[in-house]
């Protein structure tokens, strides 16, 4: 019980800290970044919250979403990546101007 | 069980649709024009065994919940479904004139992907599906917007991108706290198992704002303007048609099955934000010099409607509500098409060079101001009818000042409509180049615009289809 | 389907039909658009002849089609529609003649048909309307279709005269939805009943019904132009002849002023209404528009402008009418509903007819008129003096019932604001006609069209001819089988059950 | 005689004229004038008594010839007649035509109303012959003739207004309006006096009455020799005609208004001689001879007005006393015109032109022009200027700003994301809370 409180408070703390990224950098591949530890923590919750009862086998059901998760977040980052690339090139710059185009 | 097919094959035969227009590219557009259309006759298919046989539940491949996928099909979800048939064969239609050779090629796979991805949303029955469906439904729309190419649109799909995988993340955190509360994902499972405890609001409390932030409710909607002007044409019609609705209705279906009943305070948070997002929305809406940032701001307001059902709490009002979702979708989506004439026929959408377009695009003008029509909730429209079901909703339930909003935010659209239409009559001072629209385009955008009225004079078969499964009939009826 | 159910779809199909084909036809093809505008309003009018038949002989005509569980779209043909519609398909023919004339060769001739056919289509949908809900429909159509015929000549002036006339009809349509709704939640039905169906409803819904009623006339009034919401009239006069014909005499102001016909009668009661005490402010503020209209009037220039604002005058008599309770002033009130429409757009023809043939917009340049348009200045001037209600013209009967109703409804003070609306009307009426044919004409008009050997062309002069000749037809023949009194009468007597 | 054909003849009287009054149906008609007379010259020679019933027109209406109505008919046909020989004179003008046409229009009102047997056609007819009337005073004429015609339209409209007002008293009370049958419905109702009044100030305005007789002077002064042969036997013979019809003359005793009417006409008598004497004009002398006549009928209906017996008797001898006044003053007229024929001399000449309008006129338009200051101006300029200070306020700055900073500091991501953060704080706390 206690290493899963334990796992599930380090998760939320990564999620926490992958949102302070997320806003503080401006940077494109930071934010990514950001974004995957922010997974991460909530991959984590999730593994954790799966010892629902003391000695118990693990409940397998959060593997199995974690497990799906981590394929989303791939690809997810390899479209971010990919758009990252392409946002440099066509403005030289791999960040996110603060107001839309006008 | 017959009916599980029509559902399972909505969803398998877009990504097929998908997959065959990616290894054929030379014959996309045929491809997934009969693709778009089987689809349509699914969903047909689908309606006529629900009328039949009411609601009903598949489980895919034999494994039941929590391990399996189930699929769940009620009056909801078939709207939603027939919504999104609608508007993608529209769509569909109209991209055939839109796009060139090359950028065909990536916008039928990519379309086909975003549309199998809605349709399994509007049938999963558990939530940590809907967040698969969600993502999938986020990066297929990301990579839309970013089709247009150019600064302003990979810009737009990056902001997209970050802002959609960070909804889905709070979202899935909430899913998370949820299955550590009662056991499971399934949201028949769920409604039966939830209680009021802190952590079970704590996950609606993520899992809201995660949505919220998808749905672009105000103050969140910061994304949505730039993105959905800087999309193509037809990608805008689906994002403000579709893809924000997809994320309302997890909201709804979650609100009306799983949280917990005493909620009213929160009702009255989420309508005081749709206010505050009609007003807003509808203000800088008129403040717009081009087009379609004018109509990405008008979604911004007509995102607020939809949230104003929550306080009254009634069948009355959710029907007002998704009334107006599905009268916004389609006329939203011929209202976007109206604009991407505009823009392909004289290069640019700036409101007050419109320049006499009434007399050399009639059809378009036609499209728009029919569509605008019933956005503003003029009868006999869809707007209408769904905004005389949530005033009604609101008066009934006496909670009058929501009606103000939904009257206020009808003037503002209007205001905007017809200063569009207005310029469209005038002749501008310097002449532009045009070119010609094709046919289709302009007939597809009319005949979408035929449906957002048709809604309104044959309201009472959706609302009929809306009744089976009663989605409405648990908690919301109280 | 039989012909009973089908009837009031197929009046609203043959100017709906026409009208959609026309858009279609390319601008070249005058012979085509000309015959099916004709053979549509002819067909209309045969249709609405074999309704009054049908009416009288107790036929019922109704199409209902389910929109809302509980609500339907009715569209029914009761005497007061017929009333109404008859007008309207009589006109409309008429000011498709005119209209054909007026814009010969000029451009964008499909589009403005076409919306001139959709905006009859509304008009007689205002009129069958067998509920609020209904009516509530065409009246906003109305305001959608005749929007580009009030911008149809694209200038910066029009747009702006759009614009106001969208403000103010639109947040009129508003306040008519949140009155019909309200209602709705209160009274669970919309349909119009002879004297009202809200007297049972419970006394303490009052307040709500009182406020109803302000919303409801509030949002007609808009159309009605009663003060304050009469701002857009003015200005919408920048459309073409014709559509201020049809704006000021059928179409807009008519359905408003309907409107609150069947809110009074046929929704809240006029009895009932009078429990409530709202017809009397009713009243009161028909009267100030009377006369405020008129005032407006005098001091116009431009012959258009002084002609809308007598509209605006005159249109408020039907509401006296309306809010006075009694047979007789109903009677007024309905009357004049035709009969206003019928003058007024004879003066709007001839005024069209000035600015066309001579160029002449101002009451200032019609010195001598006279001599150079006797034709369209002799109906001109029966329109005038039909307006300032001279016997034995159409206005005549109307304020007889209007006085005398008010006499009988123990209104005495009416009669006097009639007096002086008279005079005003005179006031500003007759200097026109003394220019027009006493004053020497000048050495040449403003923009000149010649027409040979006739005054002006035929199709622009037939028109205010016929609906000149109608006026004196309604004021003398007024006692006679068919005439609109008698059928005001024959509707006075379902409403008061006499 | 059978129904039909007297019928037709009897329409024929007022209604042949307006047929004619229109050009087109004219023009190859050598004497329309004339010939617009004669179904009036056939009526007279038949001696029968015709009536016929039109239930259709306007309300149901009538016309009929009787014994009375037959020397009127006489009197208006010969004075007629004369003035349309009197007429022919100008050639052929375009003024000359609407001349004729305003000739016929008059003549079909005043036929008419010598025929017409119930209030609303005489009512009618009346009005038409009053606004032919203004038409022939008016059409060509010099400036003192227009003002002399404006003078007189502004009254007959306030006549028309009077008696209209007079009307709705009769048909509140009763559904018949004819004469007989109104005058018994309106004896005995409660606004008797109000009625009465109402059609005395009408018909005094309409046939020019002392103190009522603004439009008599200038008119005899200006009007062209057909019209001034016409004044005394159309617009005042139909006035008093209109008020011997109306008045319930023996059914009724009214000393006191009788009284008033009686000092009211011995003051039109003594001021008719008064004035006269002072003004000195021979030209005006049918003029004040007119308001002489009239005193003397006021006083005579004031007399029968206040006794029932005595106006029983009275209204008979009414007829003959208008028949013998149409006819004295039209001999007048053109006796005086044959004299200033002789010798101009005689007659000194009329005002100028540019003399200043009299106060009748003056004060209404000083009066509508302070009611447009008040009423009819302040109004939209009061909504010109609320609409521009709301202009005025969308463009403030203040506003523009707040919109714009509004929505950029909503863009920003920091911003944003702390929005949604505390969104889902609080939703969790509500929720708890709850």
């Amino acid at each position: 019980m206690i290493p899963a409180v334990l796992y599930a408070l380090v998760g939320m703390g990564l999620f926490a800290l992958g949102l302070f990224a997320l806003i503080v950098h401006t940077h494109l591949l930071r934010k990514i970044l950001a974004i995957n530890v922010m997974a991460s923590g909530v991959f984590l919750v999730l593994v954790a919250l799966a010892a629902r009862t003391r000695g118990a086998a693990p409940d397998p059901v959060p593997h199995a979403m974690v497990i799906t998760g981590i394929v989303v977040a791939v690809s997810a980052t390899a479209l971010a990546l990919a758009l990252m690339l392409r946002v440099s090139a066509e403005t030289g710059r791999a960040e996110l101007p603060e107001e839309p185009l006008e | 069980m017959p009916w599980l097919h029509w559902g399972v094959i909505a969803i398998v035969l877009p990504l097929a649709g998908a997959m065959s227009c990616f290894l054929w590219p030379r014959r996309a557009i045929p491809l997934g024009l009969v693709t778009a259309l089987g689809i349509v006759a699914c969903v047909a298919g689908l309606g006529w065994q629900l009328v039949e046989q009411g609601a009903q539940r598949y489980v895919v491949g034999g494994w039941g919940a929590p391990l399996g996928i189930d699929l769940y099909a009620d009056g909801l979800s078939l709207l939603m479904l027939m919504a999104t048939a609608a508007v993608g064969l529209g769509v569909s239609i109209y991209s055939i004139g839109y796009f060139n050779r090359e950028k065909a090629r990536y916008f039928w796979p990519l379309w086909m992907f975003l549309w199998a991805a809605l349709n399994a949303l509007f049938l999963s029955a558990d939530i940590f599906n809907l967040y698969v469906t969600l993502e999938l439904l986020g990066l297929a729309a990301v990579a839309l917007v970013a089709l247009a190419g150019g600064a302003e649109a990979l810009t737009g799909a990056m902001r997209y991108l970050l802002v959609s995988l960070l909804g889905s993340l709070f979202y899935l955190l909430g899913v998370a706290l949820l299955y550590h509360s009662s056991g499971s994902v399934d949201i028949a499972i769920l409604a039966a198992r939830v209680e009021s405890s802190p952590a079970v609001w704590a996950a609606v409390g993520l899992i809201s704002a995660g949505l919220l932030l998808k749905t672009a409710l105000f103050p969140l909607h910061f994304w949505l303007p730039s993105t959905h002007a800087s999309a193509p044409a037809p990608v805008s019609a689906l994002l403000s048609a579709l893809v924000v609705k997809a994320s309302f209705y997890i909201l709804l279906r979650l609100w009306l099955e799983i949280f917990p009943p005493t909620s009213a305070v929160l009702g009255q948070l989420l309508a005081l934000l749709g206010a505050a997002a009609v007003l807003w929305g509808g203000l800088q809406a008129l403040r717009q010099t081009r087009l379609k940032m004018l109509i990405a701001y008008s979604t911004v307001a007509q995102l607020g409607y939809l949230f104003l059902a929550f306080p009254l709490a009634s069948i009355t009002g959710w029907t007002g509500a998704l009334y107006m979702l599905l009268s916004h979708a389609v006329a939203k989506t011929a209202i976007f098409m109206a604009v991407g004439n505009i823009l392909y026929f004289g290069g640019h959408d700036r409101i007050a060079d419109l320049d006499r377009v009434v007399q050399r695009l009639p059809l378009t003008v036609t499209a728009f101001a029919l569509a605008g029509a019933s956005i503003m909730g003029l009868p006999p429209s869809g707007g209408f009818i769904a905004k005389w079901l949530l005033l009604e909703a609101a008066i009934r339930s006496g909670q009058w000042w929501w009606g103000g909003i939904l009257i206020l935010g009808g003037l503002l659209s209007a205001a905007w409509v017809f200063k569009v239409v207005g310029y469209a009559f005038t002749r501008s001072r310097a002449p532009h180049e045009s070119r010609a629209v094709p046919v289709g385009m302009e007939w597809s955008a009319l005949a979408m615009s035929m449906v957002a009225i048709l809604l309104g004079l044959f309201a009472s078969w959706p609302l009929a289809l809306m009744e089976i499964g009663l989605p409405f009939g648990g908690k919301g009826a109280e | 389907m039989s012909w009973d159910t089908g009837m009031p779809l197929l009046v609203l199909a043959s100017s709906l039909l026409p009208g959609l084909v026309i858009f279609f036809l390319p601008e070249e093809r005058v012979v085509t658009r000309t015959t099916l505008n004709l053979a549509g309003a002819t067909l209309k009018l045969a249709l609405v002849g074999v309704m009054i038949w049908g009416v009288l002989y107790g036929h019922h005509y109704e199409t209902r089609l389910p929109i809302l569980p509980g609500l339907d779209l009715v569209l029914r043909a009761d005497p007061l529609s017929i009333l109404f519609v008859a007008l309207s398909s009589i006109l409309w023919l008429v000011t498709t003649v005119y209209a054909i004339g007026y814009l010969e060769g000029s451009p964008n001739r499909s589009r403005f048909f076409g919306f001139f056919s959709l905006c009859v289509t509304a008009t007689v949908g205002v009129a069958l309307a067998g509920n609020l809900i209904t009516f509530l429909l065409f009246y906003e159509l109305l305001t959608l279709v005749t929007y580009p015929l009030i911008v149809h000549r694209g200038t910066e002036v029009a747009r702006r005269a759009g614009r106001t006339y969208l403000f103010y009809t639109i947040a009129g349509g508003t306040l008519l939805l949140l009155g019909t709704v309200w209602l709705y939640t209160l009274a669970g039905s919309l349909d119009f009943t002879a004297r009202g169906f809200l007297s049972g409803l419970d006394g303490a819904h009052h307040t709500a019904l009182v406020i109803i009623f302000v919303l409801l006339i509030g949002g007609l009034g808009v159309k009605a132009a009663l003060i304050p919401l009469h701002g857009w009239l003015p200005q919408a006069m920048v459309a073409p002849a014709p559509v201020s014909a049809l704006l000021h005499a059928v179409a807009v102001v008519k359905a408003g002023a309907f409107g609150i016909m069947r809110v009074v009668y046929d929704v809240y009661g006029i009895q009932f209404a009078a429990t409530l005490g709202v017809t009397l402010p009713l009243a009161i503020v028909a009267a100030v528009t009377i006369i405020y209209g008129s005032m407006r009037a005098l001091f116009q220039d431009d012959l258009k402008r002084r002609l809308a604002f007598s509209t605006v005058s005159q249109v408020a008599y039907i509401v006296l009418g309306i809010a006075i309770v009694g047979p007789v002033a109903t009677i007024g009130g309905l009357v004049h509903l035709v009969h206003q429409g019928v003058m007024k757009i004879t003066l709007f023809f001839c005024a069209g007819n000035l600015a066309e043939t001579l160029g002449i917009h101002k009451v200032s340049e019609m010195n001598g008129v006279g001599r150079r348009m006797p034709w369209t200045m002799a109906a001109f001037t029966i329109g005038t003096f039909g307006m300032i209600g001279a016997p034995p013209l159409a206005g005549f009967i109307s304020k007889w019932y209007l006085g005398v109703g008010a006499l009988d409804g123990g209104q005495g003070w009416v009669v006097f604001i009639l007096a002086g609306s008279s005079l005003l009307n005179a006031g500003y009426f007759l200097p026109i006609l003394y220019a027009a044919w006493f004053k020497a004409p000048p050495d040449s008009w403003p923009a000149e069209r010649s027409f040979g050997r006739r005054e002006t062309a035929w199709a622009l002069l037939a028109p205010p001819v016929v609906t000149a000749l109608l006026t004196l037809a309604a004021g003398l023949l007024a006692s006679a089988p068919f005439s609109p009194l008698q059928w005001a009468h024959f509707i006075t007597t379902l409403e008061y059950a006499l | 005689m059978n129904t039909t054909l007297s019928a037709i003849l009897l329409l024929s009287v007022p209604g042949y004229p307006l047929l004619l009054a229109f050009p087109a149906l004219r023009s190859r008609s050598p004497w329309p004038c004339h010939i617009a007379l004669l179904p009036a010259v056939i009526l007279l020679a038949v001696p029968a008594a015709f009536s016929v019933d039109l239930p259709w027109l306007l309300f149901g209406s009538g016309l009929a010839v009787g014994e009375r109505s037959r020397w009127l008919l006489a009197m208006a046909v010969v004075l007629w007649a004369a003035a349309a020989t009197l007429l022919r004179a100008p050639a052929n003008q375009p003024e000359s035509n609407h001349l004729t046409t305003f000739f016929l229009l008059t003549l079909a009102g005043s036929l008419g109303a010598i025929l017409a047997t119930d209030l609303v056609g005489f009512f009618t007819f009346s009005t038409l012959m009053g606004y032919g009337f203004y038409g022939l005073l008016v059409n060509g004429g010099e400036m003192a003739a227009q003002r002399a015609g404006r003078v007189y339209l502004a009254l007959l409209i306030l006549a028309d207004l009077a008696l209209f007002e007079a009307l709705l008293i009769v048909a509140a009370v009763t559904d018949d309006l004819s004469f007989g049958a109104a005058h018994q419905a309106v004896a005995p109702s409660a606004s008797l006096n109000l009625y009465l009044s109402m059609v005395l100030i009408g018909f005094a305005l309409k046939a020019g009455i002392w103190p009522l007789h603004f439009w008599l002077l200038p008119a005899f002064r200006s009007a062209r020799p057909a019209a001034a042969l016409l004044l005394g036997g159309v617009p005042i013979a139909t006035g008093l005609l209109g008020a011997v019809r109306w008045l319930p003359l023996g059914e009724i005793s009214s000393p006191g208004l009788g009284l008033a009417l009686q000092w009211l006409g011995v003051g039109a008598m003594l001021h008719a001689i008064v004035a006269g004497r002072m003004q000195g004009q021979l030209k005006m002398l049918p003029a004040y001879a007119a308001i002489f006549a009239t005193g003397l009928f006021i006083t005579a209906l004031g007399a029968g007005l206040a006794d029932s017996a005595a106006g029983s008797r009275y209204g008979d001898l009414a007829h003959l006393f208008i028949v013998s006044l149409g006819f004295g003053l039209a001999v007048l007229t053109v006796g005086i015109g044959w004299l200033a024929a002789r010798s101009p001399d005689a007659i000194a000449p009329a005002k100028r032109a540019g003399d200043p309008a009299p106060w009748f006129e003056r004060w209404p338009g000083a009066a509508v022009r302070w009611g447009a200051q008040m009423g009819s101006d302040t109004l939209p300029r009061l909504r010109g200027s609320w609409l521009a200070a709301a202009g005025r306020l969308w463009q403030i700055r203040a506003w523009q700003s707040a919109l714009d900073g509004g929505e950029r500091s909503l863009q920003r991501w920091a911003f944003a994301i702390t929005l949604l953060l505390l969104l889902g704080v609080a939703v969790a706390f509500i929720g708890a809370l709850s």
